[in-house]
């Protein structure tokens, strides 16, 4: 499973050119985008798949009795059978197409969670959730009168396991837990905390959002109930996710949207709603990028996912080595590139993150600054936001060396003393 | 034009390291918090209004990038002791400055400190920066208004 | 206005060399695409939109300070514009955007409509409702303890404006309309309904699914409150679509989904939401989507609406016209082509949807055949379903011409008489 | 090989045509509805089951398309007479027929009337046409055996 460095860099090197948007030249220089936990970018395999759809069998599906509508179902539900392998599913219909996380996640607690959350319950949740994972929790608990309960980090931004086991207790009903951390990359031990839950009869949603892109996720494994991630993070088209749930559980919600497609059948009064997946699947469906999505999975099952984790963590570690060295920096999350995704937030004592995004931009490079949809966390490390550089597959450590030079050079222009 | 041309200039990135007027004012006429919902800027503004509707005392407490504490630092020093009718005309003519997308306005020759955020307007995402804290003063000159009522 | 049968065909034809689908062979035959209704085919400048989104500016949108964060969040508000302009909007911020119309509709119901309708109040539908504009208005009046009434149709299922009169009262709370019936063809007059509705202090939603890709819709003089549509059946791509309301509606209703860029701070216990239009437009949108939806309507607006709409005029009474002379045959909906779209809903005597479908797809014709998701006007025909044809700006006579020789072809495979 | 050769074959549009069993039964042992959610097609089947387990009688009234109603025809032909044992295996056998993606599952010569609706397999869509009568046929088995305890 190990490889050398140079491994790494030809294999990159055959990557980078399946990305058109690399060649991209910004400010006069070669675009390095660092950016990949907000979004990543599309091989040609699912841009094509795109054209190919719409140029040759695009169709609404499941109603269609004609050729490119049986073409186009096909072919859309035939990604379910992929997602269910990549993920480790125990069966298709658990796979539910979503917008995307987000969605995802408001499914679940608009439908199972305005059922099963009742007054006086806690909902456990990690003080590094981003807003998708926390936002929906706060409005089911405000009404359903249930309680939020937040896990301790220790200096690292790594689970405090001890105060863990003494949080999820009886009254825990749910726990909502991010697999990666898009701000720390701390990778959570979500198999442990999910066995914590279960103990208690608590039922269990992971945010694989930044998991789910980087490294091997095993839905059973895991012993997760939920799982909920996006597409366009992970080479994929903008707008499609998955959530993924237990048979059981999905059976027994609600539909979440209603209209064609979720129907078994009509009448002016009541309706009786289709089976699952479908159930949860209301409308003509985003086809073409389900369809995309397809190839954006099976690209990374060709590279394999333990080649993905180990690209992100040798570069990781590197980055963490090489920016470590400026002064005033402040890198947030663990410091063992093994415990974290290949995603780095930091801080250069005088310089605001957005300057410092602007500046790097001036350069090529494209990281972000802000607050990373995650404030309750900004408050923790006592901060406005971060500077953020994430990456994936494409990245080499060429560009890290070329994010450390800009680094340097964005404390000039600023006038500041921090780097000197 | 360079990035140091148009937004970290020298006076922009003197009043970022040095941002006048910072601090609070005990017994303020209004006190306003203003947010950036996206980049997460917080700004608390203290405002100081006499009987016959002067500026007399505005204060800032700021955590934001250059260009935001920058704007705020400016704009204390353009409208302080100024009536409020002439502050919120000062203010109308800055965001005019931002956001006009068909000219170039110009600035009345007292106002011609301002002259240095100008650029910001090539920035799109960084025109937010530079309008919390007017966009705050506004809302702060409105609720000194009233509580005089 | 008027052009000559002749000044359309040509136009038709170069508007067919912008669809590389239509040059599509099906079973040795030339695809004939009549399932327009169900979604329309996409020009090469929708595709190449998402081809040049992907390959030269693709990022997360809104809170990125980088020059593609920029140029993508630049083209996906911009977008806005172009639909305010299309449906003549007052205000971009009353331009949400939606997976499509179903999500649009449940969106209002499970927002607007939560807080609404009360116990005893009364929902108004027509009888030809899709699925998408009432179940969940089933669901929503099941909840509130309300009522669903239904207008009446006349024979050539035209609603009856006198009944309606009278169905519309004080009671009323909700008036929920298709603009036009995506079985029946009728254009429904929304204008007039809308005056009785707001007569009575009620709401309207109006579902333009079906009129919006075919001919100029203009929300104020519609003097609805809510309009909902779905960019894959306009040239646009599957997935994204539009909900318009009215501004102050909008405000004064909760969110729908809760996450990022919905919100305008978040602290552990509670949040602040965005102002519209993102309050309701939570977590990382179909960018991508967005950006080609506005070339489908760039495209529509260079043919001009007034076009598309005689061309279907004239298609569509060339078809009723043809299609009436086979035997056997009913046609349903209003007779005069002015008064309805370009859908044919048709049976023949003793010849199955189904069956008809899957003749003609043998032919290289695309039709639909069911209940085309609205089951309960099936029933209120007397029929299991219907086949139907649906034209759209790239359809010609001659393809008229195809069909009407193809269904007598059915005729013979099936065995049947009735064409003899 | 032409649509008439897979689907339209003569025994087929003969069974169409002219259904077999169509009518119901006054007091059916049991008596269950089928639909196809997607096409809306609708079945009612009827059943007398004997003491011992043998299906006596069986009846259909089916509005669906060619396929759907030759089906229902062929099966009510298969199975009339049988032990409800012999039935669930025949239905086990069609059902094999229709969705075996790997291979021909052949047909026992008592059942070679059934070989029509082979073609159907080609045509993904229909086989749900196919199945349903069979699939109601299941449930309705299942109730008249509730039933009889
Ligand atoms: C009249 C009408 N309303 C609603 C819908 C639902 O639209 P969508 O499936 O794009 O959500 C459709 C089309 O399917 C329709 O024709
Ligand atoms: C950890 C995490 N959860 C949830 C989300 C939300 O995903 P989306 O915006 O695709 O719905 C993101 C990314 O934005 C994320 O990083």
């Amino acid at each position: 499973m190990a490889q050398t460095s140079k491994d790494i860099d030809s294999k990159t090197g055959e990557i980078r050119a399946d990305f058109a948007i690399l060649d991209r030249v910004i400010h006069g220089k070669k675009l390095v985008y660092l950016d990949n936990a907000a979004t990543s970018q599309k091989p040609k395999a699912v841009v094509d798949a795109l054209v190919d759809y719409y140029n040759n069998y695009n169709a609404n599906v499941h109603r269609g009795i004609h050729t490119m509508s049986e073409e186009a179902t096909a072919a859309y539900e035939g990604v379910r059978e992929t997602i269910k392998g990549f993920i480790n599913a125990v069966d298709t219909c658990e796979v539910i197409y979503t917008r995307g996380t987000t969605e995802g996640i408001n499914l679940v607690a608009q439908t199972w969670g305005r059922i099963n959350i009742l007054p006086g319950d806690e909902i456990v949740l990690s003080p590094m959730e981003h807003h998708s994972n926390l936002v929906p929790w706060q409005v089911l608990a405000a009404e359903r009168d249930a309680r939020l309960v937040f896990l301790k980090l220790d200096d690292q931004g790594r689970i405090d396991m001890e105060h863990a086991s003494a949080t999820i207790n009886a009254k825990t009903k749910l726990l909502a837990i991010s697999h990666m951390s898009n701000v720390l990359g701390t990778i959570n031990p979500v198999k442990e905390l999910a066995q914590m839950a279960h103990a208690h009869g608590a039922v269990v949603i992971a945010d694989g959002a930044q998991s789910v892109p980087h490294m091997a996720c095993d839905v059973q494994d895991l012993g997760v109930d939920f799982f909920v991630f996006s597409f366009h993070k992970m080479l994929g088209p903008t707008g499609v996710g998955v959530l993924w749930g237990k048979k059981q559980l999905l059976e027994a919600m609600p539909p979440y949207q209603y209209g064609g497609d979720m129907i078994a059948s009509v009448q002016r009064e009541k309706s009786r709603y289709n089976q699952l997946p479908w159930k949860f699947e209301a409308g003509t469906p985003n086809v073409a990028d389900v369809i995309a999505a397809g190839k954006a999975i099976e690209y990374l099952q060709t590279l394999g996912m333990d080649w993905v984790r180990d690209h992100e963590v040798e570069l990781t570690a590197y980055a963490m080595q090489k920016l470590g060295t400026l002064k005033g920096i402040e890198i947030y999350g663990p410091r063992d590139a093994k415990e974290r995704g290949g995603v780095i937030s930091f801080n250069i004592k005088g310089l605001h993150p957005h300057d410092l995004g602007q500046i790097l931009n001036e350069s090529g490079i494209a990281i972000r600054a802000g607050h990373h949809c995650c404030q309750p966390l900004m408050k923790d490390l006592g901060v406005m936001g971060t500077a953020r550089a994430s990456f994936y597959i494409y990245n080499t450590k060429a560009e890290v060396d070329v994010l450390a030079a800009a680094l340097c050079e964005a404390d000039k222009v600023l006038g500041n003393v921090a780097l000197r | 034009m360079s990035l140091s041309d148009d937004l970290y200039r020298e006076t922009i990135l003197d009043h970022y390291h040095n941002p006048r007027n910072n601090g609070t004012i005990d017994d303020a006429t209004a006190k306003i918090e203003g947010v950036n919902p996206l980049c997460g800027d917080e700004l608390t503004l203290y405002l100081n209004v006499s009987e016959d509707g002067k500026i007399q005392d505005v204060k800032l407490q700021a955590h934001g990038c250059s260009i935001n504490m920058a704007s705020g630092s400016m704009m204390s020093e353009a409208v302080m002791g100024q009536s409020v009718e002439r502050a919120k005309e000062i203010i109308e003519t800055f965001k005019e400055m931002m956001l006009n997308k068909e000219q170039d306005v110009p600035l009345e020759d007292d106002l011609e400190d301002l002259e240095a955020l100008r650029g910001v307007k090539k920035y799109p995402v960084r025109i937010k920066c530079a309008l919390l804290p007017w966009n705050t003063l506004l809302d702060g000159l409105a609720e000194a208004c009233a509580a005089k009522k």
